[in-house]
Parts: structure tokens; C-alpha cells; sequence
């Protein structure tokens, strides 16, 4: 066959182990409790890790897209409570894209259209939604052919967060001095929104599948009526469902980092996503009940996973949103394209 | 099985518009945080002027403060405050069931006791069914109860209380004879009522729901003395008197109005704008589809007032409600199609992070649906449940 | 309460003895294969059945309009292969309204706005889909404020089946003789619709009925595992669901019914028309799954009742259209009206 | 359970290339009638054609007329040929399940009868499991077989055998051993193969499809002898060949690709015209999902290939696709939301007309949803099936 590109063993293995380590489910908690992770971050970005896929000569960690696809991955199954996609293929694109400076801090992102550009590259407007923008030290975006890299000190933070009680915090600038490079080609608000939704599958894939395997779990050493519940029909359904949904997540996300890797890889990475969403969606609705009212809890693990996936799956684009975009390029491609679109995606 | 079409009487349409009025006067649109549905919050004031109103334990009778109502009165009232979001949690439990399990098997002494302290809206009652090995097989119940000079000493952990350190006592089942080899596990079961907040041995500790929001507790009892006179009914026939109690909370507008208040508010903000396809045909199939299941939930309440015991029906009812509820959150985020967060400026979606946090727990509290089904079909079959 | 009008219970009686005798799975079948069923019809005619609800004045039958639907839900209930809606509140209605001669014979009707009168009274035009138009002695429509009926000898007759296996012929005019008379106010396309809609839900609710109950016997007696299949979980959930189906189909036609028979009713029939087409939808699809294989044959009952609902669901506006009118109704009541609606309906 | 990402190579897709020549050559849309997915059309000169180029048979071994080609190989021709509605109902059971069956537990003498024939696309197989007592519960078979000289005297009957009229031969599991009290339904059984047309006391009727369609056969069986050189394998071991039989019918494009050709016809008569959000939104989420089902069902061609057993994985995919075969062709009637007939001059309305009516059996063919759902949980649970 022709070989796909590996992602290194170590780089799996590495941040398995980093992860299982540091993000417990206490460790997890008080990050949401305290609004941030800072002895997580510190030891993730002493590994380099969060600069995976940015040229080393820009002060990134080199590696491929594959490599930052695989350690997000595994964000997503650990429930890792810090900002890798935006410090790293996000925001750190941007800024290593337009040549601008890579911090040494957490770079965040802002995708949402409300900041503007100004004369002698004053940045102002108001970000919603913006992952971590509290704890970050420079935030990115691109605008108007312009990519800019905002020093987060200067905004005003208002600390909200995400349903899975991640920041997603909303900052103000008045005319703050950025730093600004013009984008180079292929690097706009339509390229970041495809890279963030490729950020999300990725993290998505990992989340459903310890979801799934977490329910098999509980579902077996959990006792009713004389026998562990993973014995009844009602609940076999649901573990069933639970692991397709984590096979076809993680199948969709890798699926589309090759196509991303290899090329253009839109169409993959829309397909993925909305693959994603809605597996996010049936998988957190089948092991939640699986696991009854203990997956209500806060002491049980399960909302880690499940938490992130009702906001992942929001997150660069809905549903909706990428089904018309997916629609889109079934009707360009036509009755006798269509199958070929199915098998040959982005390269069709 | 047998659900029929009713309607509501002249009477029945004038308590509606007097519940309307009620609260479009004490909860007008954009004063309250409105609930979703049962979840709603505890108020005691507004359990008070609702009880002022008669409109707590309107079951009962008039002899215990009650009020002598159909289901169909009690139905009409609580849909109204459920789909308005009002808050209805004090009063919740004990207005839904509580009392009338203390009515039905308990003696006049203990409905002289409770029964007019739950119709002012001034007892909040919890209830203590689940443990921590017995949730779906609920007869496996193992907290026990030893007897001892004009009472019982209880020993044994309870969970999952929803709102025990806001209310104020507690109907708790659990095992007054031990369970010999191969016994009957629905035998030897009893329900005691028991102070929660001045009961010597009795400790209460949250449960912290999955975003940190405190609903649950464990309760636990260390020789824990509960008198004879708190036993309600007879003993050892606490499965049976739960299984009823159970019914009562089936089948009821709190099995599908959750969301209601999200949908309402959906649609207030977005008055004013030209309502594309996709915008009408959510509201088309929410409205319909709440229509069809009100019918069924009505006309079920009108069985009761019949003197009949829809227990297929109810279950039926809930089964299908909750799923329901579950389907058009899932529906409204696609349509939303955006990030939510619980800080958000439009009140729709804070109410819509909500119902997403929340909504895996419709199909589960009171008994999975898995459990209802099994109860329903074994009915449908004409079998014993 | 306030007393709903009820149906006379001899009228139940007669006729679901009436199609119990007559309607046999053979007789059925034979219907199908034959593409009418005279003894059927004539039977049902002889008791008057089919002009139940037509002013007696007129050749009709009296009664009331939930006496005609009582009946109509039966039809559905016994899967009894005879126009009886077009015959009578639809065809015979129109006929009637506008004081033209009810036949002896079956009236059916065109719902396709194809037709057109012309000088003279002469009707041109293809209509499609019209129940047993082979069989027909009139078609009736209305169009341009008025009222038609056509002979069906004149037409030319292309057969033509729905799923059901029942007749949805092609009629085409060319200048035939009609009898045309002022349409009365309210009778028009729209009221034609919304009655049609009305006539199906009332079908619809007496074959999911019997559906149901068809599943929960083949259940009790089809063993595998040497029990029942009905003592499995993943065969209850099937029960369970269709019982819910079949409890909401029905009872939103009676309400609708209802409705209708006190006043205007079209919110009520709306809602009752989308919520029996899903039922239909998800109905046919839990017996069926519970059924295996034996329902998926001819000499097996069951698909007289699953091919007629899928039939149903699609006639006089499937689930998309009357979502858009039901939505249509929520927002003209708004966010206040909201609640009210739902209570209170067309009166509301 | 592990499904890893894969891709073509440039000899697959020259494969894959070359097929889609062939059918756009042989049958340009518009020159025929698309079947949906495996419940094709019988022809035989289609499948001649299929078989000269070397596309059946294609994973059996040389030496028997195969082409010794891989499971990925075989999945690029048939996904191709579903998706285009070709014909291929006459070669599909044998080149799917039976040519590999008589390879792998036959006799040379068997391969050599068999194997040519399948290859060439010559001999057409029908399937022998269910019976009128036994479909889920395949174990309790009995139709039996009883010692005699040389052979087997044969009794019973088979239900559900597609295509037993225009088929050829028949590979038929029946029980060689009488089942004693309490003894183990799964042992005992035996796998024969049979001719259909040319074989005294078997009869064959139809079982008409639900419109009266003739798919399904019964065939009996009254004192037909079996020689025993037509017994595959060992007698007794029956059970296990044929759930190795079972897993190569599960997981492959004839599992989600049924209404491919609705779909595509759907796209064909609305070109041209502007596509609203619906319609977009409808193909888009259509497209996506084949996208990542066939990405699954196409890594389990790869994990055959590498000499693994994915009965887990297959199973999962069976069991996604076929449900998601059911919930498309819903999501097609709704979109349409018109009546449908059979007698239609669209073609997609045609065949959506046939999806709504062969639908329900697309979750329940070759083992009810519910069965594998079974299966596969076993497996996830690291359980014995």
C-alpha cells in the first residue's frame, strides 16, 4: 500500500506517559476550579510539545503536522487541561507563518472576525470565546492579508468559560501595539477556521474513544440484579454505539490529518468535523447513560471527556455549518463525482 | 392501554388564565432566571404564595389543609409553572409525591403532622431511595434498620438526594428485616420519615454535580434512632408503598417541559426577524410534538381522577417525554450551531448550556428509561411488573 | 369536564365487525393483486358507511364528522382496501358543499391543482396519484372558487400504485363535461388539504394501532433462546416504542378531530399530521426490526399496515411542509403565545 | 478493537480506475435500471463479463481459477459495483462468502468442482441457515441429516433463501448429529452443499417479498440423499464454519452502500438547479458519513489482508451501516416530503420507492442488528461470542 506517514512511537509514548501523569482526575479538577494548569503547562512545554509542527528555526520544536495531530490526540484522551492547539498548530502557525516572533509563553487565538488592524498596527475590538486568553501571553489573528500578534497584558479580560469549564475568556483591546507581518498566500480566516476544525477532530477522536472505554469499564465492574450492567441487552446497545462512534472519530480525524499533511485536504478536515460532531453528540448521549447517575457527578470522570466534546463540537464550525460547506462539494462535484469525492476527497 | 382525548372543563380553563395571571404578576418575562422545569429553584416565598393561592398539595384533603382537587387542577398548575420556569423546587417533592404517600399509608397522626406543613409550602421533603450499590435494582436497598425500644436504629448510606440541605426531611426506604439467602428482596422493606437537619447520627454532604453545582447529597445514617411513629405504613411493605409512590411521579408535564423555557426564549429573541425554513420547521416540530405528548400526559391525569391506575400509561408517557427532551436539545444546539457558555449575555444560551449539562440526567433520574421500559412493556405483555 | 362529543358506539361496532369479516389477510391481498375490491365496497356501502357525515338532504348518510372519522380510523385499523375518505368527507364533501349530485357510486378527488375548468364547464388536465381513479364514478376538485365533478368514463386511466399497493391513478381530461358549481366560502384548496390531512391522520392512528398490537403477539409467541423474544430487552424497547407511537397517533387524530368537529382545527390537524407521520416513520420501523424476516413477507400480515402508513405519511403534506405551518403558527403567536398555543390550539 | 487509517496504492487505484471504465462503458446511467447495493439484479452475461476480467472470485487461489487478489482488491471492485446499482445478484453470495467457504474447509475434489465455476461466474449459491423455528437463534436448527450408505438422508426445511430460483446450488447447515437433552446446540451441525435444480425430493416455492415480489424461496426437504463427498469439511464442526462463513459477509460496502445509487440519482435530477440549505445540507451530511464509514470498512480489508480476524470491527460496521442505510432513506423521504409510487418517471423517486419498502430489512438480513450488537459487545468486553 502506499505508505502513510508514522507519527514516531516516542511522541506517542512520551506524551501518554506525560499525560497519564500529570492529568489526573484531581489534577484535572482544580484546573477547572482554578481557572488554569500552570505546573501542567510547565511540564508539557518542557518537553516541547507545544511547539510540534513549527519549524525549528522559528523557534518551534520541528515536527509534522501528523506529530501535533497525535500529541492533540492525546490532549483530548487525557482531558489535558491546557491550550497545545492554540499555543502550538493555531496561534503559533499564525505568528511563524508571518515570520512574526514565537513567544516563550502561551500564544492564544482569536477566530471570531472582531478585531481590526489600525494605523501603525494598533489592534483593537472585543474577542469572544478566546481558549485560555487569560493565561496567555501573546494572542494571534489574521485580518484584512495581515497576520498580528497582540500582547495579551494590554486587554481587558473578562474570565468566562466553556461548557467543559475551560476559559474561554473575552478581551478587550483599545489600540493596543501589535506586532504585524502581511499574511503570506493561504494563510486567511478561511485556512485558520479548516486548521481549527482540524484541531478539534483530532482532540475529539481521543476524548470519545475514553469515553467508550471508560463506559466498558464502569459497565462491568458496576453490579445490578446480581451481574455487572454490561450484561443487560439495553446496556450492550449503548457500548456498541460508543465504540463506533470513537472508531469512526478517530478514523475521521486521522483520515483527515493525512489529507491535511499530503495537501489541501478541505474537504477531509469539513467532513471530519462534522463526522466528529455529530459522534461527539450520539457517544456523550450513550455513555452518560451507561453510566446512570454517576456520570452526573463531578467525583466520577466522565465529564472531563464528555464536557469537552459538547464544546469541541461547537467549536470552528457546527453541524450545519460544515454539512452546507460538505453539501457544497457534492453538488460541485456532481451526480458522476460523487462517488469519487466519497473515495477520493480533497484529491478528486 | 388506553389514552383518551379530553379537554378542559370551563373551571379547569378559568384555573389556567388564574395561574397565567399569577404569574405574568410576580415572574414577568426578563425578571427571573427562569428553570428548567423541576430543576427549578428553591424559593420559599414563592412556595408560600403558591400555597396561599391553594396551589400546593391540592391533592389533599381538606382536612389535612389540602384542598380536595382533581389531577387535572394539579396538572393544570404545575404545567404553568413548569413551562414558565418558575420556582417551584421547595415545595417540589413533597407537593408531587410526598404527600400523598403520607396521606395514602400513613396515620392521622403523621398526616396531622406533615400534611398541613407541606400544603402551606413550609415542609421540603428529599427522598432517600438510591445507594451506592443499589440504583436501577432498587429492592437491594441494604441500608437497615435494627429494631430497638419504640423505634428503629438505622445504619446505611443514601445518594443522589437531590436538594437534602435545602429541604427540610426526608421519606427514606430501607430494610426493617434482613434478607435471608434466597429471599424475597421486595419483602421486609419499609419507608421512614426522618428529620434531616435534627437527627442525631445523620450526616449530610454534597455530591457535586459534573460542573461543580451542589443538587445531590449522601446522606448517612451511624445509629441513627428513628421512633416507631415515623415509620410510615406498614412495616416490611415499604417496596409496594414506593412502587406507588413511584407512579406519582410519572407521566407528569415534569417529564417533558425541561426545555420548555429554553424554546420560549429562543423564539423571544429572535421576534422581530423574518424566520427562515430551518427556524420554522424547529419550531414546527418542537410546538407539534409538545401538543401530541401534553394530550397524552392530560389525558392520563384524567384516568387518575377516573379511579384508575395508568401505571402502563405513566410509564409510557415518561418514557417517551424524557427522550423527547433529550432529542430537541440536541436538536436546538444544532440549530444554534455556535459555542455556547453558561456566561453568556443572551439568557437563551445560558438556558441552553444548561439543558446540555443537564440533559443526560433526564433519562435517568427517577429510574432509567431502560428500567421504565422494561416496567411498560411487561405491562403492554400483560404481565406483572 | 366538558363533554366531548362522543361517537355513537354502534358505529364502532358495526364496523369494526363489518372489516373484520370482510377484510381478511387474503381479502386484502386479493385487493392488491386485483387493484379493487367490489364486495368490499359494496358491503361498506350497503350500511352507508361511506356518506357518514354527508348531509342526509343530499343523498348522505347524516352523522357527524367524527362519526366519519371513527369509521376512517377503522379502515386504517383493518387495513380495508376501499376509498372511503375520497367517497366521503373529501369527495363527497366537495360534491356536497357546492349542491352537486352525490353519486351511487365511488367519488374520488384530485388534490394536485392539475385541473382546470373551462368554457363551459368542460374539465382538461392530468391529474396523478388519484385513489382508485380506475374505480371512480366521479372525480371531484375544486379550483378558481369552484366546485367540479367529473365522470371518470371520460378520462383516460393510466394505473398506477402507491407503496401500498393501493390504486393512485393518472387521469387525463381533455375537454370533458363536468358539473361546476360555486365553490361556498371556505371550501377551497387549503380547506381541501387541511381535511385531507385530517382523513389520513384518522387512518394513520388505527394502523399504527394495529401494528403495535400485531408486534406485541408475534413477540409473545415467536420463541428463539427457548423464550419468547419478547422477554429481551432489545425486543421491548421495540414494544415500547411502537405503544408510545400508537398511543400519540391516535390520540392526536381524535384531538384533531375534535377540533375540526368544534370549529377550524387547522392547528390541531397540523400538529396531528406531523406528529402521525413520524410516528408512522418510527413505528413501522420498531415492528418491523421486532418482526425479523416474517415481516418483510406477503403472507404475513404486517405490511398491509407499514406500506399503507408509508403511503399516509406522504399524502396531504408530509412532516417537512406542515412543520414549516405549524412553525409559521408558533412564531405569528410569539414567545408568549408560545405556551397558549400548544394548550389551547386553533381557540387560543 | 483498532481501526488504522489507510489508503490506495497506485495499483489499487488503477484498479479502481479500471472498473469505473468498465461500467461506464457497460452500463453508461440512463442505459439501466440501478440496483440498490447487493439486492442487484440477476444477469449472467454481467457476471461473465465481471469474471473475464479476473472480478470474481477474485481473493481464491489460481490453482482453482482465482486470482489469489486481496480482500482490498475485492473491496475496490465491489464497492464500485454497488455504488453504480450493476448487477452483479448472480455471482454475489458465491464470490462473497461460499467460494471462500468450499476454499477454506473443502476438499481439493470440492475446490476443483466448485471453485472454476464460481470463478467464471458460472454457478450462482443460495444460503441454507434459517428455518421456521430457528433465525436468531441459528443453533437450533433442525433440519436433519441421518446416516446412509455413502451419504445423508436429508429432512426439513429452509426459509429466507434468496434467490434459490435463479440460483444454482445451495450450501445448507443441518444438523448430523440428533441434539440430546441438555447437550450443546452448536455441536453436531454440519455445512452440505446441494443442487437445487437437479435434486430429488427438494422442493422449492416462494416465499413472496412484501409487494408480492419473489426474493425469498422455501425449500424442503423430504428423504433427499447428500453424498457424502458434498459435505464441506467436517461433520460436526458445522457451527464454526459457518460463523467464519458470517464474518465474511459483515463490515463490507454491501453493508452501507445499499441507497447509494437513490443518492446519486437524487443529485443527477437536481443539477442544474440552485441547491437551498436544505438540499446542502442534506448531501453534505450524506457525503460525510459514507466518507467515514468507508474509511472503516475499508482499514478491515486492510486487517484481513494482514492476516488478522476483525470480527469485532466487522461486526461494528454492519451494524453502523446498515442502521445508518435506514436512517438515510428516512432523511430522503422527509427531504422529498411528496407521495411516492413504484410507477414513477423519476428514477430516483423509483428507487427511493423500492428504499422504503426493502429498508427494514436491511437491519435485519444475514442477522438482526440486534444480534450483532451482541456479537460485538461480547468482543469489546474481551468476552467469548
Amino acid at each position: 500500500m502506499s505508505e502513510l506517514e508514522t507519527v514516531d512511537p516516542l511522541i506517542t509514548e512520551t506524551a501518554n506517559r506525560l499525560f497519564g501523569e500529570l492529568c489526573t482526575h484531581e489534577a484535572i479538577q482544580a484546573a477547572e476550579d482554578q481557572g488554569d494548569a500552570p505546573e501542567i503547562w510547565a511540564a508539557f512545554a518542557e518537553t516541547g510539545f507545544p511547539w510540534i509542527s513549527l519549524p525549528e528555526a522559528a523557534g518551534g520544536s520541528g515536527g509534522t503536522l501528523l506529530d501535533a495531530l497525535e500529541v492533540l490526540r492525546l490532549v483530548g484522551y487525557h482531558a489535558a487541561p491546557i491550550p497545545a492547539a492554540e499555543t502550538g498548530m493555531l496561534g503559533g502557525w499564525l505568528l511563524t507563518s508571518g515570520g512574526l516572533e514565537l513567544p516563550e509563553g502561551i500564544v492564544t487565538v482569536a477566530s471570531d472576525h472582531s478585531l481590526t488592524i489600525g494605523d501603525a498596527g494598533k489592534v483593537s475590538g472585543t474577542a469572544s470565546m478566546v481558549p485560555w486568553g487569560r493565561s496567555a501571553e501573546r494572542l494571534a489573528f489574521v485580518a484584512d492579508g495581515k497576520v498580528a500578534s497582540v500582547p495579551v497584558a494590554a486587554a481587558t479580560v473578562v474570565e468566562q468559560r466553556a461548557l467543559s469549564g475551560e476559559p474561554r475568556d473575552t478581551l478587550t483591546f483599545d489600540a493596543t501595539a501589535a506586532d504585524v507581518a502581511d499574511a503570506p498566500s493561504g494563510i486567511d480566516d478561511e485556512s485558520l477556521r479548516f486548521r481549527g476544525a482540524l484541531s478539534r477532530v483530532a482532540m475529539m477522536g481521543g476524548a470519545i474513544e475514553k469515553m467508550s472505554q471508560l463506559t466498558v469499564s464502569y459497565t462491568n465492574e458496576r453490579q445490578q440484579f446480581g451481574r455487572p450492567i454490561a450484561r443487560f441487552q439495553a446496556v450492550q446497545a449503548h457500548l456498541v454505539w460508543a465504540a463506533q462512534d470513537a472508531a469512526l472519530g478517530r478514523m475521521a480525524a486521522e483520515s483527515a490529518g493525512h489529507a491535511a499533511y499530503r495537501g489541501d485536504g478541505r474537504f477531509e478536515i469539513a467532513a471530519a468535523k462534522l463526522n466528529c460532531n455529530q459522534a461527539a453528540t450520539r457517544a456523550t448521549k450513550a455513555c452518560h447513560q451507561a453510566h446512570g447517575a454517576m456520570g452526573m457527578t463531578q467525583e466520577y470522570p466522565l465529564h472531563h471527556y464528555s464536557r469537552r466534546l459538547w464544546t469541541w463540537r461547537t467549536e470552528y464550525g457546527g453541524t450545519s455549518e460544515w454539512s452546507r460547506w460538505v453539501g457544497a462539494a457534492a453538488a460541485e462535484a456532481g451526480a458522476d463525482g460523487l462517488y469519487p469525492l466519497i473515495t477520493g476527497g480533497s484529491a478528486a | 392501554m388506553r389514552f383518551t382525548p379530553t379537554e378542559l372543563t370551563a373551571d379547569e380553563l378559568a384555573l389556567q388564565a388564574e395561574v397565567r395571571a399569577f404569574l405574568a404578576e410576580e415572574l414577568p418575562p426578563g425578571s427571573h432566571e427562569p428553570g428548567l422545569g423541576m430543576s427549578a429553584r428553591h424559593d420559599k416565598a414563592f412556595s408560600k404564595k403558591m400555597a396561599e393561592r391553594g396551589w400546593v398539595g391540592m391533592a389533599l384533603p381538606t382536612e389535612w389543609g389540602g384542598h380536595a382537587r382533581t389531577a387535572v387542577d394539579r396538572f393544570i398548575v404545575v404545567e404553568e409553572m413548569l413551562r414558565w420556569g418558575a420556582p417551584v423546587g421547595y415545595h417540589w417533592v413533597a407537593d408531587r409525591q410526598t404527600g400523598a404517600v403520607i396521606n395514602k399509608f400513613g396515620n392521622d397522626e403523621q398526616r396531622a403532622r406533615f400534611l398541613p406543613q407541606i400544603c402551606a409550602g413550609e415542609l421540603g421533603f428529599s427522598i432517600g431511595m438510591s445507594e451506592p450499590d443499589s440504583g436501577s435494582d432498587l429492592a437491594s436497598v441494604s441500608t437497615r434498620a435494627d429494631r430497638d425500644d419504640g423505634g428503629w436504629i438505622v445504619n446505611g448510606t443514601k445518594i443522589w438526594t437531590s436538594n437534602a440541605h435545602t429541604n427540610d426531611w426526608f421519606i427514606c426506604l430501607l430494610r426493617t428485616t434482613p434478607l435471608e439467602e434466597g429471599g424475597n428482596k421486595r419483602e421486609g422493606l419499609s419507608q421512614v420519615l426522618i428529620d434531616i437537619h435534627n437527627t442525631p447520627g445523620l450526616e449530610l454532604g454534597p455530591i457535586p454535580f459534573l460542573n461543580g453545582e451542589h443538587h445531590f447529597n449522601e446522606v448517612s445514617f451511624t445509629d441513627v434512632f428513628v421512633p416507631d411513629e415515623n415509620v410510615v405504613g406498614q412495616a416490611g411493605m415499604g417496596w409496594n408503598q414506593n412502587t406507588t409512590e413511584m407512579a406519582y411521579e410519572r407521566g407528569g408535564p415534569d417529564r417533558w417541559l425541561s426545555p420548555f423555557s429554553t424554546v420560549e426564549q429562543l423564539l423571544r429573541e429572535t421576534s422581530g426577524t423574518e424566520l427562515g425554513d430551518r427556524a420554522l420547521e424547529l419550531f414546527g416540530e418542537l410546538t407539534a410534538r409538545w401538543w401530541g405528548i401534553r394530550n397524552l400526559s392530560l389525558s392520563v391525569a384524567r384516568l387518575i381522577d377516573a379511579g384508575e391506575a395508568p401505571s402502563v400509561e405513566s410509564s409510557l408517557v415518561k418514557e417517551m417525554g424524557t427522550r423527547y427532551e433529550v432529542e430537541l436539545i440536541e436538536k436546538l444546539v444544532e440549530f444554534v450551531d455556535d459555542e455556547l457558555t453558561l456566561d453568556s449575555e443572551s439568557l437563551f444560551r445560558r438556558l441552553l448550556s444548561q439543558c446540555v449539562l443537564t440533559g443526560p440526567g433526564n433519562t435517568i433520574r427517577g429510574g432509567t428509561i431502560e428500567i421504565l421500559r422494561s416496567v411498560a412493556s411487561k405491562g403492554l405483555q400483560g404481565l406483572p411488573a
